[in-house]
């Protein structure tokens, strides 16, 4: 609603419907049709198509390039170095570079954490189970935040992890669930998407993560680990915007406090008690008393 | 150890060996019927992307689950028609026009998919096929539900197991449709024309292999997503030749298969520092070795990939 | 209705064929754009322009060509010895693997560039020579077909690099992701042009074309090779010895492969994912049968190839067009050259 | 009385070659017609024309008076045409009575009447004598049982007329002799057949009537009682024909010598060919021929004993060293050995000498001079119908085979193994042939030559063995050998050959 729309192309490795591309592709369409940016994008772009996407956007004429550097970090950031006038804004796992070169993460382990507490405290068997792509930092940050959050309160409880070694291949992430079932797991964290899909045809419930899966399993999904990409498009749009360097790492919006990431949960479903006591954690990380552990490595 | 026991005789591990294989089964008789006839379809790992795609499409457009299964298996047909087309009737090379149409399928199956639903942040989903236990043989202890309380599609490719193995072996047309791979000209020799035939029986395999890709959007998951197939036709391939091109044996090749990648979900749970790699390997290199046991029989169909052209010296 | 081989390829025709085939492609392609509610003579025109209408596109197009050009000369010389060589794809991935591997031995960070230029593509095509070597030996042991171990080998060897990637040879500044460690800066491949990703693996393309071209055509191996494809029995009798001349085959088919690997990994990506290759090796086999095996046609129909990818690609990006149709476009484009070939070497009778 | 079959006005092209032209033929019930004709004559084609192969381009076809539709196999089948090409239509991995069931029954039937099939196959076995086991499978059986297999197929589909091309081009004589019984029982039990053959003796012998063909057109029609070999053979050749005279040996040295050889196929062999005569080897097929030629061409190496080339065991034993010791070879198998279909003819003349300075320096290939040596073979060898750079799939087998002889005897070789030299010729080009045969020997080259064709050894040999069992008879001089005496060698007696061989002086061991 101010002035022309900031042109903006999106670069998806992923076809959109991946959680995780989704997320961004919801927020840009939103701008989109908001007046806010002009957005085009590609989607399902191999690591070979990456670079030449990168370049045709940035000599399209595109004030900024949002995408995923994890899988051609080298690349993308000579990219940036060959097109100064250009902004991008990359997940990564790595720094930002230069000037124009932004990167972010999917920091939504503290909601991880929240719903892990009220899976510690559901829990029958004493099994919870997660099912991620690969254990990569971010992947392994988000399945380690559920996992604390589950042994906060109950120590006792076993939490399995399986990767399915492919971020999309939602039947494969289905028969990891349904292999985390048969050996005693009753709620599943699922980071990818048909893990849920394992649940429901089980009867048991299950936690999604970045976006909202409740309206698509409303009787198995019971929370969700949600994560937000506007901010973090805001606060670049802003930057390019006002002509400053992009250059920065803007993961920390997505922090809980800055509500780049929450819970979003089902009321009725946990135990009033546990639901209490997540709020209470979730209140103490709003206001900064309470810092959920970050821990990168791959969980065991 | 007795961790691997537990694995090995829990319900769940054998449940999931036939629900995984039941995609590959069908993809396997698929190949196995082309090959019989002597065409190579390389086609099929496109052929059931686009089967996945377009039963789906038809469920999420209103249709049957069965309707679903029924449109992925014309979608493929209709492919395995251009690939008769090109190979029998033109006698191009078989690789290549395989691999020009599993090309040619996917990409256009994602083009369908991407125009039919334009930017969904979450894939629209279908209601699948739910489990229907077989009254009475259910309830066998472990057999039961191993073996009886599957989707519908799944009993359906246990079906036609047996099925194509009468067709082949017992059946006028099956005699004709192994001729036509061992030798076309004797077949013409004996009044059939080995073109329609081997025209007749790609279009067939190549139906079974849509129902095959079908099963991952209609029963296995409830939407399409693009790269869903993920070397599953591959897969069949290979398992024709682990299996002698014998429908039976496609289907314990399609078993072991499953069980290598069931048993591999499984393990991960519960020890680490295997590669998982190592287990999804098994099954290759187990065919390349069944290759060799059976080479010196040469039960391989003789007329594999030849094109037959009446009348060319 | 009857085919009839002709006795020699019609000349007019053998121009004219491919000319036509590339004329039904973009029709046929056209149908689908509008369906997708594009405007035809724009799309064309985009895809001229994205692929060779700037300097980017140019780039871009040789830089898809180049790895293109030596899976399809590897395909065209094993098919040309009727050894169905379907794993290029997996030689591929060998050659790049060990390319990375190479530059982990420690000494080599030392060597002068283009000592380890030379030692990395030496490894890599040896890598992909090995990787055939197995289907062939099995073929001459055990006469066991090469078409489908070749193709599961393709498995094995991304399982493995897999592994690999994940093992081993991880990059541990890579953060978890699963790539290999970086080849060392000595060993990457010069630019051809600053700002792009050209690099100067196509002059090797394009003298492995040339080199192959004359050992085909002109020598005594090449002459073996071809009879030794073209009938064992015959090649046999005429004292060809069938084991050695298909394992220069094997060695020749299988290193070219895996130089491309090698060549992708020096030239533009810097280490080793599973990802590397969207296809090239598959893609290969069907850029050799659109050359007709020959040597020099490889190289116009990878870059026939690269055109259509790198155009469609660039015109979906700019109509908003499912980005989907570049690989739809390539297809159609393969489908259409067979036929048209077809039509060169045969008529139609009544 | 109509004529089982008709054929009027039959007309076929191929491109430019006039493969037929204004055929007509007529054959009566219980008649056996013999279809005569140099190679590419057109009887192939004429009859896939009648059977449904091909279409002709104009005439036609009449079954019992009713017309046949063109280019339909199932149409012949139906009314009772049957037939045994010229290469087997067998599927080798299927048994026997799956072959013979194959599209009998109605495709849609659910399930085959295998049971009915096994009975009436056996009941047609024991009728007309032609023993087979339905379930063996077909690569497992002999040329011999696979023509029975053929046979059958027809008569299982109740033909009423037979074609059978060239149907003793792979057969040994006894078999021969015994194909024939069955036709002519066939014949007396109400069939109709039709035979294509070159081999004049059998036409006299099995036929009726005969029909010659030349250059696509019918040149002659005799009752065979009024007809004689000679008359049959100017009428195929348009020309007389006279096989060339043999002159007296003058033996030289020893040029190849074999001392007790044991190979694959090979028990204990020796013997000894000098310069300047021809060897003839006898036998019947599969007693080791084709393990003798492949030895001394250089395919198959002793496992025990030597072949001394001029005294001198060969560095290796190999087909090059083989071919540069001086040994030319002319093979069993012109399509599957001797020459390679899809290259060209200069290709095919060198590829077995490409090492050989002429053809080659540093790995590359000289192809003018390469070029320039096949045109000379065309030349003097009278090479017909392609050109240096066509594809040699094109020639006929009669020119296949003079390319063949052309390239080995351009080298000069002095050791000369023929196996089968005239297998599949026709008269003319036999003469051809046997001419050069008898020229190299007269320049002074020992010439080995396997051969089952009696007549032929006998018109070019000096001395003959037998190849029995991979063993070889002693030698006996052409001038004692008769019929009685050949047949007791091939049969494995030897002690009359023994006897005569310790009589003669030259090569006695
Ligand atoms: N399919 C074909 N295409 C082109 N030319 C052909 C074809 N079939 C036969 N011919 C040609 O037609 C002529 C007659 O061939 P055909 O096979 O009928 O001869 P034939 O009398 O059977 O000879 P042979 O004794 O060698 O078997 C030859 O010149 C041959 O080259
Ligand atoms: N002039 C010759 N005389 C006899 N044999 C020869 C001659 N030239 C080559 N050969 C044989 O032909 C075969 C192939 O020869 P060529 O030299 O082309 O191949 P190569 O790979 O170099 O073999 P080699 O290991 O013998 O050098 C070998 O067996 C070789 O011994
Ligand atoms: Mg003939
Ligand atoms: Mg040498």
């Amino acid at each position: 609603a101010q002035g022309t729309p900031v042109k903006v192309a999106g670069i998806h490795a992923s076809p959109v419907e991946n959680a995780w591309n989704s997320v961004l592709h919801a927020a840009m369409l939103a701008a989109d049709q908001e007046g806010v940016i002009d957005y085009t994008f590609s989607e399902g772009v191999s690591g070979t198509d990456y670079p030449r996407a990168m370049r045709e956007y940035a000599e399209a004429g595109n004030a900024l390039i949002v995408g995923e550097a994890y899988a051609v970090e080298r690349e993308a950031r000579s990219v940036a170095k060959d097109y100064p006038d250009t902004a991008f804004l990359m997940g990564s796992s790595g720094e930002a570079s230069g000037d124009n070169f932004g990167v972010y993460g999917t920091w939504n382990w503290e909601a991880a954490y929240l719903c892990g507490m009220l899976a510690g405290a559901m829990t029958q068997s004493g099994t919870v189970g997660s099912v991620g792509a690969m254990p990569i930092p971010e992947v392994n940050m988000l399945i380690n935040g559920f996992g604390d959050g589950v042994k906060a309160v109950n120590p006792e409880a076993k939490h399995v992890v399986s990767f399915i070694g492919t971020f999309f291949d939602p039947p494969k992430a289905r028969e990891a669930g349904l292999a985390q079932i048969d050996s005693g797991a009753d709620i599943l964290f699922g980071e990818r998407i048909g893990t849920a899909d394992a649940a429901k045809e089980r009867g048991i419930k299950a936690i999604g993560s970045m976006i909202d899966y409740t309206p698509r399993y409303p009787d198995t999904v019971f929370a969700n680990a949600m994560w937000s990409f506007r901010p973090l498009l805001d606060a670049a749009l802003a930057d390019v915007g006002a002509g400053n360097p992009v250059g920065k790492n803007y993961t920390p919006l997505s922090l809980m406090k800055d509500g780049g990431s929450d819970i979003k949960y089902v009321e009725g479903v946990a135990p009033e008690a546990a639901v209490k006591k997540m709020l209470e954690t979730r209140a103490a990380i709003m206001a900064g008393e309470f810092e959920v552990p970050r821990n990168f490595e791959a969980p065991a | 150890m007795s961790i691997l026991l537990d694995i090995l005789g829990s319900v769940g591990l054998w449940e999931a060996v036939l629900r995984i294989a039941t995609p590959l089964v069908f993809g396997t008789l698929g190949v196995l019927l082309c090959e019989r006839a002597g065409v190579l379809n390389l086609g099929i790992e496109g052929i059931m992307t686009f089967g996945a795609m377009l039963g789906w499409l038809t469920v999420h457009g209103g249709g049957d689950l069965w309707l679903g299964m029924l449109a992925a298996a014309a979608g493929g047909a209709l492919f395995g028609l251009l690939h008769g087309l090109m190979t029998v009737v033109l006698g191009l090379s078989q690789h290549v026009t395989g691999l020009g149409i599993t090309l040619f399928a996917s990409s256009f199956a994602y083009y369908v998919f991407r125009l039919a639903v334009p930017t969904s942040s979450s894939p629209p989903t279908v209601t699948p096929f739910a489990p229907w236990p077989v009254p009475g043989l259910s309830q066998i202890p472990f057999l039961g539900p191993v073996l009886f309380d599957q989707t519908p599609p799944t009993y359906l490719a246990l079906v036609l197991v047996a099925v194509l193995g009468w067709v082949l072996f017992r059946t006028p047309l099956g005699l004709a449709i192994r001729m036509a791979g061992e030798n076309p000209h004797a077949l013409d020799a004996q009044g059939i024309d080995p073109i329609r035939l081997r025209i007749g029986a790609v279009m067939a395999g190549s139906a079974l292999m849509g129902m095959g890709g079908a099963f991952l959007t209609l029963a296995a998951f409830n939407s399409f997503f693009p790269t869903m197939v993920q070397g599953r036709g591959w897969i069949c391939v290979a398992l024709v030749v682990f299996a002698v091109w014998r429908p039976g044996r496609a289907l314990l090749g399609a078993g072991l298969f499953a069980f290598c990648d069931a048993f591999q979900l499984r393990l991960q749970t519960v020890v680490d520092g295997v590669p998982y790699q190592l287990f999804l390997m098994l099954p290759y290199v187990l065919s390349i070795l069944a290759l060799i046991v059976m080479a010196r029989r040469a039960r391989v169909p003789q007329a594999l990939m030849q094109p037959y052209r009446r009348g060319e010296r | 209705m009857r085919l009839e081989r002709r006795d020699s390829p019609a000349a007019a025709l053998t121009l004219l064929a491919p000319l036509g085939a590339i004329l039904a492609a973009l029709l046929l392609m056209g149908l689908l754009i509008m369906l997708a509610g594009g405007d035809l003579l724009r799309a064309y025109g985009l895809i001229l322009k994205g692929a060779l209408g700037s300097r980017l596109g140019i780039s871009e197009t040789l830089t898809r060509a180049t790895p293109l050009i030596l899976t399809g000369l590897a395909a065209a010389v094993a098919f040309r010895a009727r050894l169905w060589n379907i794993g290029a794809e997996g030689q591929f991935y060998m050659g790049a693997l060990a390319v990375a591997a190479f530059g982990m031995i420690p000494a080599v960070a030392s060597l002068p560039a283009p000592v380890a230029i030379l030692l990395s593509l030496i490894a890599g095509a040896v890598a992909g020579m090995i990787l055939l070597l197995v289907p062939l030996g099995l073929r001459l042991k055990f006469g066991v077909d090469e078409v489908v171990t070749s193709l599961l080998l393709n498995f094995v060897a991304v399982l493995f690099v897999s592994m690999m990637i994940d093992g081993a040879m991880k990059d541990p500044l890579a953060f978890g992701w699963p790539q290999s460690v970086p080849v060392p800066d000595n060993a990457v491949l010069p630019k051809l042009l600053s700002r792009s990703r050209l690099h100067a693996g196509l002059l090797i393309a394009l003298a492995a074309a040339l080199v192959i071209w004359w050992v085909q055509a002109r020598t005594v191996f090449g002459l073996r090779a071809r009879a030794a494809g073209l009938s064992p029995r015959a090649a046999a009798f005429a004292g060809v010895s069938l084991g050695r001349t298909l394992i220069g085959i094997a060695c020749l088919s299988g290193g070219l492969a895996g130089l491309a690997g090698a060549i992708e990994v020096m030239g533009v990506k810097g280490y080793v994912t599973t990802d590397l290759s969207p296809s090239y090796g598959y893609s290969g086999i069907v850029i050799a049968m659109l050359a007709n095996l020959n040597p020099l046609g490889v190289i116009g129909a990878a870059l026939f190839s690269a055109v259509m990818f790198v155009g469609a690609d660039s015109m979906s990006r700019a109509m908003g067009i499912p980005s989907y149709i570049a690989d739809v476009t390539v297809a159609l484009s393969l489908l259409c050259m067979l036929v048209a070939l077809f039509l060169t070497q045969y008529r139609i009778r009544r | 009385m109509t004529p089982v079959l008709e054929l009027s006005g039959i007309t076929k092209r191929f491109g430019a070659v006039t493969a037929n032209e204004d055929v007509s033929l007529h054959l009566d019930q219980g008649e056996i017609i013999a279809l005569l004709g140099e190679n590419g004559a057109g009887k192939t084609t004429l009859m896939s024309i009648l059977f449904g192969h091909y279409t002709a381009d104009a005439g036609k076809v009449r079954v019992n008076g009713a017309l046949l539709p063109p280019g339909r196999a199932r149409a012949a089948i139906r009314a009772g045409v049957g037939m045994v090409h010229q290469h087997f239509a067998l599927a080798p991995n299927l048994t026997v009575l799956e072959n013979v069931m194959a599209g009998t029954e109605p495709l849609w039937r659910l399930r085959s009447d295998r049971a009915g099939g096994r009975a009436r196959l056996l009941a047609l076995s024991q009728r007309f004598g032609l023993k087979v086991d339905p379930e063996a499978r077909v690569s497992d059986l002999s040329v011999g049982e696979c023509q029975r297999v053929e046979i059958l197929k027809a008569l299982h589909n109740e033909a009423r007329v037979l074609i059978l091309d060239e149907p003793t081009a792979v057969l040994t004589a006894q078999e021969a002799e015994g194909l024939f019984a069955t036709l002519r029982e066939m014949a007396s039990q109400g069939l109709s057949l039709i035979f294509i053959s070159h081999k004049l003796h059998e036409v006299m012998s099995a036929s009726d009537r005969v029909v010659v063909l030349r250059r696509g057109r019918v040149v002659a029609e005799r009752r065979t009682a009024d007809t004689s070999k000679e008359e049959l053979a100017e009428l195929m050749v348009g020309r007389a024909v006279a096989r060339p005279e043999r002159r007296p040996a003058r033996p030289g040295a020893v040029l190849l010598e074999a001392v007790g050889v044991q190979a694959k196929g090979l028990k204990d062999l020796s013997f000894r060919l000098h310069g300047g005569e021809t060897l003839g080897i006898i036998g019947v097929s599969g007693n080791g021929q084709t393990a003798l030629a492949g030895l001394v061409s250089g395919l198959l190496a002793p496992a025990r004993g030597d072949l001394l080339i001029r005294g001198q065991r060969p560095a290796r034993h190999d087909v090059p060293h083989a071919i540069a010791a001086g040994i030319g070879r002319i093979p069993e198998d012109r399509h599957a050995e001797g020459t390679i279909g899809d290259m060209t003819l200069w290709e095919n003349a060198v590829l077995e000498r490409i090492w050989a300075p002429e053809f080659s320096a540093h790995g590359r290939v000289k192809r003018a001079a390469a070029r320039a040596a096949t045109e000379k073979i065309l030349k003097d060898y009278d090479v017909r119908g392609a050109r240096v750079d066509g594809r040699i799939r094109l020639l006929s087998g009669g020119n296949m085979q003079k390319l063949i002889l052309g390239r080995v005897l351009e080298a000069g070789p002095d050791i000369l193994v023929a196996a089968q030299p005239s297998r599949g010729l026709d008269e003319g080009a036999i003469a051809g042939v046997h001419a050069r045969l008898l020229e190299a020997r007269a320049r002074g080259a020992g010439v080995l030559l396997i051969s089952e064709d009696l007549e032929e050894v006998l018109a070019l040999s000096d001395r003959i063995r037998a190849i029995v069992d991979g063993r070889l008879s002693p030698a006996i001089p052409v001038a004692r050998a008769d019929a009685r005496l050949l047949g007791l060698m091939m049969a494995g007696d030897w002690d009359a050959a023994a006897a005569i061989e310790s009589g003669e002086t030259p090569d006695a061991p």
